[in-house]
């Protein structure tokens, strides 16, 4: 690798930042699989110097005008050229920080939440390999470099959902993620070998410039942004590929807190941002990743609605924060999709913690289980929760007023108002299905009348014994962290705003504040928050949501709108059973069968003839006689 | 000095001799037979290496000693050298007859010797009725009598069948030419193959060796004569019979084969028949015997390709074949007799246990079938080589891919027999098989020749060449 | 005989070390188990060094044929021993030693007729390694029915499930296919009238008319590519590997299958260059259909080595595709995965060979949980089973990577439809996974104790390899760069 | 001096030898198949001596001695043979033989 040798310090603090996670995991991996400590610390030591790289590359390069990009030659094979390499500009180095802060604070979580866990050596090793991969996504230069970090996410995911793989329910959950993320992916690979064929090379600057748009077809253009938006659907759990986000809450909460809220789930968004100005020339792949960022977080919110596990509650809403970030870019607001992600990434992963604690303690996932067997008495946990459930409804002090308060005025400047109706009522759910868990908590009911015990889909017991209050304080103290972040977040807006703006992009519009716009937020939050209050909250509330009273609404939000049974249809009926065992009889039965026949044939014209040869004798001389008289004959044709 | 050049024939008519007086005092001694016999093949093999640079022709230019007759014989002598080899007990024949099984096989090589360089149609039928009666008494004399009478009834039959309808095409050939000596009918004939009566005579005259060849339609014979006749019989008509019908063959062709398509089409039509019913008929084989009388038609087959080609590379094909086919099929009857050494006949799954019983035995085995088959690092791969090589100079490409597909099929019934040897168990407990040391030594050397000449085949198609330059 | 030597001969060299322990194995007594399995050790371990000290002695900047040796055979036919050492077959030397060596590490178990399975054994390898360094049409058609022959009786005596049908199937479905090269050797042969069968001199544009290359390039194609696991000709290769013992599948399935592929690279498309334009549409056409269809057939096998059988079939298919573009990445893509491949199989060969040494069954439904009795061996499979599903950082995702760059430049459809087959390859080798190494543990294989050091040697160097070449693609890109770049600005347009 | 053009006399041989093969294959006892083939070999003969008056030449006449010979070696062992298995099963009819599977 011919890479200039550090002369500057950034491209050091690059290097570690990405390269260390890697050599934990080998280390843990090869050496120290039976010592759960060392590699425990080993991978904590490893975060916490790539945390401090991130940072010091954020402030370092607080003021840059334009991106800083090494490129080392990795790979040549003819006209392709792929080079490995880091791309530093304000989207990578921010969401290089949020990565590093998220993933510090859910290592040392993890301390106390995977004590006494078996296999936590290989969890921590499967941890440093996801953030090495994610790490190394954020800062690459090329779109190969990120599609082969893109990929091992995708393992790394795969690995830590089937973390307990005794569980049948987690290995088939991890296997459907990482299928489910590799249809996105298949899809992703076509969108770029279009830009290959016409640009030559991949590199994400040269892509994001004009010079493309001129050298593809608008047609061409408008296809290949499609195919990498298949890519984001994938990985981001939108639309048609989002059931395999609620499975893979399988596995162990932390990495549900780090992976499915808030890095890896938006490495689609970020990929959004990355390549804004290629999407941003072809107007129709920007409406229609509109209309599958409003489905996908109408139908998740939805889905929230009447599901009774806490960790799918989140999963839902993730879905649906996701959407409104793809809703906020794809309508042109570039720094409120980005602020958005940013912000969202805290107040998720800190709901998810407190999730944590409480299903940690009480162990059991279900809210009415959690709220009769005292959850409220956990008092962090539960104000970090009531916070983080504030920020996701859009309540106005918190970060996620701001944010949504953004990516709302983006769509207001859309011509067409359905988006911005449809955003808006989303607000009003997501406010709803964020307090409904908490009151459900904070008031139980007692036993008396209690509707019976019933989940929707079998989650089984986390996998974790009874802990001392030692590890309380070090699964506590990440929470605070986070709920400081989610609080100040907010009003960081301006100086991030000018962060990002300074690569500003040409064409990108101003962004106007429509005043009745502030206020019917506002209302929304509240109002979604009163009903939630009504329903669950007060003493005399049946604690049944406006949902649960018509049945049928109820079953098709709990089946995921049946998306799982047309998957498991299509994949069983079509595939398993259709295609594959079609080609498996053709296998058996026409090629196979045909060269046994043949074999076949052979021997027994080889019994045939040699039973020829068993008559009289002079039945021989008679051959003989004719075989040349004919022969002779032959003379004449 | 004109008799030097008789001397290999001179020889063996000693010996044919010497053994008629032996057959004459009456008691037996079977060691005492065997080894004069052995001790007067081996020199009859010495003397045959002392006359192979020999040149001349002698009888007023009837019989021709040259290179190619001279490499013939010098085969046939160590063709009937391992025959005698093998003949220690001699268990397939019946006591009383054990004399004459020397006494037959000596003048039956003469015979042969004689064929090999006569260039005169008399001399060629007189010498080849000659082998073929000394052989179809051979095959009646087997123990157990009710199979070696058929087997010699059904010898004797087609045989004189055949050498009746060779004999009629001389007399076609000589009506229309007027000579019967083959140099003159060089001359004569390519101006005449438009003629049908010349052709067909020719077609007709050339019977008589298919028969010996055991080509398609005088292919009948094979299958009841190896199995009627006892191991030694059988092995003495695989080996040195074919070394001697491919010989002629390749005289005859080369001499008047000339430029008519006709000849070629039918000798082409022949050899793809004879290949394919060789091999298909070996498929459904049970005994021993029969398979390799089937797998020797194939191999007639194969030979044929060499010959009709009729070019120089063809011919050298066709007498590197010769040799290849004397050394392989020799090593399979070789593991036969050893094996069946009470002379009855065996069944393929007989060779059960053989790893185990003697690996040297199996080892012989092995390579001789991969021989046998055609698979690259023994003999019978360069045998093949050449003939398709040689073919396809002429553009037969149709003919060579029939006979890889040919050699495809006899590759089954090949692995059946390696099936059998490695991988059976037998019923019965059988006792390891015990070799005497030169036993084991010749079954050693075979293979070396086998791979050697597979491996470096240089010198052995050198003087295959030399020997087919001589023939134009 | 008028020899050239370049320096000390390393390519025969191989070769001799191959023969001397087939030699030693021959002479050692039956009852010496233990002996004959160091003999092998040594010789293989030495054919290893030597093919390493080859691949990094080879000058890539000089490129073309190093090491070169050249003995004149048999003159009259003008065929000679002709070596030599390019990009293309210096990979294939090294996965052959790799291979070989791991081999026979897997095989230190075996008890029964020790040392006829080992010399049937190095007499295999030996083709193998001959056919891949040698550049004469004659000794490749040897090579490669010596590397055939001694398949039958390794399958046939040592085989598990139906090992008489499978040993019998393939060595006569592999010799039908020599039964289509050897005319077509022969009719290159005759109609160059040069009177030679060296490659070089063969190659040289204008030896052949276009009609002659098509009619031999079909040939060659037809009769390489049921080695190399082509689809419709493919049938043999699962039941083979079900059929033969896991040392003998994995140089099986490992190498045998390369030497399809490497053959149709160096005699037909070496040869025929004007065939291989014409035929490419075929090729393209047959490959990626292999791709879908090994992949699909795999998701509905029981039995652990069917499902490695059919994903060699689809992994060849992307073989099969790489070699049909007509680009210089393609054929860098199609060499790599054809080493990449290798290694891959091998590796989850000798770890179903060990799973199948403990358990005794093949059959998924009733291998159950095995991750948690046996961590490490379990870990050597999905090793290889993500490696088969093209995860980067693990050598076959390059190989893919390359071949569909350039497929979807030169055949679109055909290159979607190969692209697409990731998805289906990813749902076939973890519904594998799942199956046996996850879920609860099976009780009949609770007792089962995990790989010790000592029989982990081969698999970790099998693993070690693919990371090597996963994280470094450069090492053997560049060396195969020099071979293709020359050969593919050579082509007549 | 010729009495009868060559073609008559090939025509008179070419019907010996097809009757010849006719009675070999048809007759239903080993000894006409012997006789059969007798007549063939004669036929032969005929045309031997016809060709060589044709060419006048005695090469021809001298052949016929030679098949003279062979004929009677034919003879000599064939019905040595045929004897020896009528004593053993007594019966001439070919078609008895076919044990040889």
């Amino acid at each position: 690798m011919a890479v200039p040798w550090v002369s500057d310090l950034t491209l050091l603090a690059a290097i570690l930042a990405t390269l260390l996670p890697l050599c934990s995991f080998l280390v843990v991996m090869l050496f120290t699989r039976s010592h759960p400590r060392i590699s425990a610390g080993l991978s904590i030591g490893a975060m916490s110097v790539s945390l401090l790289c991130a940072l010091f590359l954020l402030n370092e390069h607080w003021h840059m005008e334009k991106p800083l990009e090494y490129a080392g030659r990795w790979l040549v094979s003819g006209s392709i050229e792929i080079p490995f390499g880091f791309l530093l500009d304000p989207v990578s180095l921010l969401m290089l920080a949020v990565v590093a802060v998220i993933g510090f604070l859910i290592q040392i979580y993890s301390l106390g939440y995977m004590a006494g866990d078996p296999g936590i050596s290989r969890y921590y090793a499967f941890m440093s390999l996801f953030l090495w991969a994610m790490m190394s996504l954020v800062v690459a230069p090329t779109l190969f470099q990120l599609y082969i970090f893109w990929e091992l996410v995708g393992l790394s995911s795969y690995l830590l959902i089937g973390f307990w793989y005794e569980k049948f329910s987690a290995s088939q959950a991890g296997k459907k993620a990482f299928i489910m993320t590799r249809a996105g992916d298949v899809a992703m690979f076509l969108g770029m070998l279009l830009i290959l064929l016409h640009l030559g090379n991949l590199s994400i600057l040269e892509i994001d410039s004009p010079a493309l748009a001129a050298r593809m077809s608008p047609r061409l253009l408008t296809l290949s942004a499609l195919l990498i938006f298949g890519g984001i659907i994938g990985k981001s759990a939108q639309f048609p590929l989002m059931t395999w986000l609620p499975d893979a809450m399988q596995g162990p909460t932390p990495v549900s807190a780090l992976l499915h809220s808030s890095t890896m789930v938006a490495a689609g968004v970020y990929l959004f941002e990355r390549l804004f100005p290629f999407f941003f020339f072809s107007p129709d792949a920007m409406t229609f990743g509109l209309f599958i960022g409003t489905l996908s977080m109408l139908l998740a919110s939805t889905m929230a609605l009447v599901t009774r596990d806490i960790k799918e509650i989140w999963a839902y809403s993730t879905i649906s924060q996701l959407g409104y970030m793809i809703m906020g870019l794809d309508a042109g607001a570039f720094f409120s999709g980005a602020f958005h992600l940013t912000t969202h990434a805290a107040f998720k992963a800190l709901l998810f913690l407190c999730s944590g604690v409480l299903i940690h303690t009480f162990e059991t996932n279900d809210i009415y289980e959690l709220g009769r067997k005292g959850g409220r008495s956990l008092k962090v946990p539960m104000a970090c929760c009531c916070i983080a459930a504030g920020a996701l409804a859009g309540l106005p002090p918190l970060s996620g007023f701001f944010s949504k308060g953004l990516i709302l005025e983006g769509l207001a400047d859309l011509s067409n108002p359905v988006w911005l109706i449809a955003a808006l009522f989303g607000a009003f759910l997501t406010a709803y299905y964020a307090f409904r868990p908490i009151f459900i908590i904070l008031f139980p009911r007692e036993a008396s009348g209690e509707p019976e015990v019933h989940s929707a889909t079998s989650t089984s017991k986390d996998h974790s014994a009874g802990h001392s209050s030692s590890h309380y304080w070090l699964m506590g103290w990440p929470l605070i962290l986070l709920a400081g972040a989610t609080l100040c977040l907010g009003f960081l807006k301006a100086p991030l705003e000018h962060f990002m703006g300074q690569t500003a992009l040409p064409g990108v519009k101003g962004i106007g504040h429509p005043v009745w716009l502030l206020y019917t937020e506002i209302i929304l939050a509240v109002g979604g928050v009163g009903l939630a209050w009504m329903e669950f909250g007060r003493r005399c509330a049946q604690q049944v949501g406006f949902v649960e009273k018509i049945p049928a609404l109820h079953r098709l939000f709990a089946e995921r709108w049946y998306l799982d049974h047309f998957y498991g249809w299509f994949v069983d009926r079509v595939i398993d059973r259709g295609v594959s065992a079609l080609f498996t009889q053709n296998d058996h039965r026409v090629i196979d069968g045909s060269i046994d026949g043949i074999s076949r044939g052979t021997v027994e014209t080889g019994r045939l003839i040699s039973h020829m040869h068993l008559g009289m004798v002079q039945y021989r001389l008679l051959a003989m006689f004719v075989v040349m008289v004919l022969l002779a004959f032959y003379f004449f044709f | 000095m004109k008799w030097m050049l008789f001397s290999p024939e001179i020889f063996y008519l000693l010996a044919a001799l010497c053994f008629l007086l032996l057959s004459m005092t009456g008691r037996l001694h079977r060691r005492r037979d065997h080894h004069i016999a052995l001790a007067l093949a081996v020199a009859g093999v010495a003397v045959c290496v002392a006359s192979l640079q020999l040149e001349g022709s002698l009888f007023s230019e009837t019989y021709k000693i040259d290179l190619f007759s001279q490499v013939f014989k010098l085969l046939l002598s160590v063709g009937l050298a391992l025959v005698v080899g093998i003949c220690s007990e001699l268990r397939g024949i019946q006591e009383r007859y054990e004399h004459e099984v020397y006494l037959l096989l000596f003048p039956c090589t003469l015979a042969t010797m004689l064929l090999v360089s006569s260039i005169h149609w008399l001399g060629v039928y007189v010498s080849l009725e000659l082998s073929s009666y000394s052989l179809y008494i051979l095959v009646a004399l087997r123990k157990d009598w009710t199979q070696g009478i058929e087997a010699g009834l059904k010898y004797f039959l087609v045989g004189v069948f055949a050498s009746a309808m060779m004999l009629f095409g001389m007399v076609i050939l000589y009506g229309t030419t007027g000579t019967l000596d083959v140099k003159q009918l060089a001359q004569i004939l390519p101006g005449l193959m438009s003629h049908a009566a010349v052709v067909v005579g020719l077609l007709l005259a050339l019977s008589g060796f298919f028969f010996k060849l055991a080509v398609f339609p005088f292919h009948f014979w094979a299958a009841d004569v190896y199995q009627g006749a006892a191991h030694q019989i059988a092995a003495y008509i695989a080996t040195v019979s074919k070394v001697a019908a491919i010989a002629v063959l390749v005289r005859m062709v080369a001499m008047l084969g000339g430029s008519s398509d006709y000849f070629v089409h039918v000798l082409a039509v022949l050899s793809v028949v004879s290949m394919t019913v060789g091999n298909l008929a070996a498929i459904a084989q049970k005994d021993l015997k029969r398979l390799l009388a089937y797998s020797t038609v194939a191999h007639a087959g194969y030979v044929l390709i060499g010959i009709l080609s009729m070019n120089p590379g063809g011919y050298a094909g066709a007498i590197f074949y010769a040799m290849a086919i004397l050394v392989m099929k020799f090593t399979v009857f070789l593991v036969l007799v050893k094996v069946a050494w009470d002379g009855t006949n065996l069944e393929v799954d007989g060779l059960a246990g053989l790893h185990r019983r003697s690996p040297l035995l199996a080892m012989a085995l092995m390579v001789a079938l991969f021989s046998l088959a055609g698979l690259p690092p023994t003999v019978g791969f360069t045998g093949k080589f050449l003939i398709f090589t040689a073919a396809m100079e002429r553009g037969h490409f149709a003919l060579v891919l029939i006979a890889m597909i040919n050699v495809v099929i006899s590759l089954y019934y090949y692995l059946l027999m390696l099936r059998a040897a490695y991988l059976l168990e037998p019923q019965e407990q059988c006792s390891p098989l015990s070799l005497s040391a030169p036993i084991k030594l010749l079954a050693g050397a075979l293979v070396v020749v086998m791979v050697a000449a597979g491996i470096f085949p240089r010198y052995l198609m050198d003087l295959a060449r030399n020997a087919a330059q001589g023939l134009m | 005989m008028p020899m050239e030597f370049a320096g000390f001969p390393f390519l025969s060299a191989i070769l001799i070390s191959c023969l001397a322990g087939f030699f030693i194995i021959l002479c050692l007594p039956e009852a010496r188990a233990r002996e004959i399995k160091w003999v092998g050790a040594v010789c293989s371990g030495m054919t290893l060094a030597l093919a390493i000290y080859l691949f990094f002695a080879y000058d890539k900047s000089r490129g073309g044929l190093q090491f070169v040796e050249r003995v004149q055979w048999i003159p009259s036919l003008g065929i000679q021993y002709f070596n030599a050492a390019d990009g293309f077959n210096l990979p294939n030397l090294l996965l052959s030693g790799i291979v070989f060596f791991t081999g026979v590490l897997t095989m230190w178990e075996l008890e029964i007729r020790v040392k006829e399975f080992f010399a049937l054994y190095f007499l295999m390898v030996t083709g193998v390694f001959g056919l891949f360094m040698s550049m004469d049409l004659f000794f490749i058609f040897v090579w490669y029915d010596v590397s055939l022959f001694p398949m039958y009786p390794l399958i046939a005596i040592w085989g598990t499930t139906r090992k008489e049908y499978g040993a019998m199937k393939l060595t006569l479905y592999l010799l039908a296919g020599s039964a289509l090269i050897l005319p077509a050797i022969l009719y290159l042969f005759v109609q160059s009238g040069l009177n030679t069968f060296d490659i070089v001199r063969l190659m040289q544009p204008g030896t052949f008319t276009a009609y002659q290359q098509k009619f031999a390039f079909i040939l060659l194609y037809l009769g390489f590519g049921i080695l190399a696991g082509v689809w419709p000709f493919h049938t043999w290769s699962p039941v083979g590997h079900v059929a033969a013992p896991h040392g003998v599948s994995m140089v099986h399935a490992g190498v045998l299958m390369k030497i399809g592929a490497f053959g149709v690279l160096r005699v037909a498309m070496f040869l025929c260059p004007q065939g291989w334009q014409h035929w490419a549409q075929l090729m393209a056409l047959l490959a990626s259909i292999g791709i879908i269809y090994g992949v699909l057939v795999g998701l509905r096998q029981t039995d652990l080595k069917y499902v490695i059988g059919y994903s060699s079939v689809s992994h060849m298919g992307i073989v099969g595709l790489g070699l049909s573009t007509m680009t210089v990445s393609g054929l860098n893509g199609a060499v790599f995965q054809m080493f990449a491949h290798g290694v891959m199989t091998a590796l989850l060969f000798s770890s179903v060979g060990y799973i199948y040494d403990r358990t005794h069954t093949k059959a998924i439904a009733e291998l159950g949980g095995l991750s948690r009795i046996m961590p490490v061996a379990s870990g050597y499979f999905i090793v290889a089973a993500m490696a088969g599903m093209g995860v980067p950082g693990l050598a076959s995702f390059w190989g893919e990577l390359l071949v569909l760059l350039s497929a979807f430049e030169t055949y679109p459809i055909r290159g979607t439809l190969a692209i697409s087959a990731l998805a289906v390859s990813a749902l076939f080798m973890l519904r594998v996974v799942q199956k046996t190494f996850y879920g609860p543990a099976n009780p009949k294989y609770v007792d089962l104790q995990d790989v010790p050091f000592s029989l982990g040697v081969p698999r970790m160097i099998l693993v070690t390899v693919i990371l090597l070449f996963g994280f470094f693609p450069s090492l053997l890109l560049d060396m195969i760069e020099t071979a293709s770049i020359p050969f593919i600005n050579g082509l007549p347009r | 001096m010729r009495i009868v053009p060559f073609g008559h006399v090939l025509l008179l041989a070419g019907l010996l030898f097809v009757m010849g093969a006719f009675c070999a294959v048809t007759r239903r006892n080993l000894v006409m198949i012997v006789l059969g083939v007798e007549i063939m070999l004669n036929a032969a003969g005929i045309a031997f001596v016809g060709s060589a008056l044709r060419w006048g030449q005695l090469e021809g006449q001298a052949c016929v001695f030679f098949i003279l010979a062979v004929a009677a070696t034919e003879v000599a062992v064939g019905l040595a043979m045929i004897v020896f298995a009528y004593r053993k099963t007594g019966s001439f009819d070919p078609a008895g033989y076919n044990q040889l599977k």
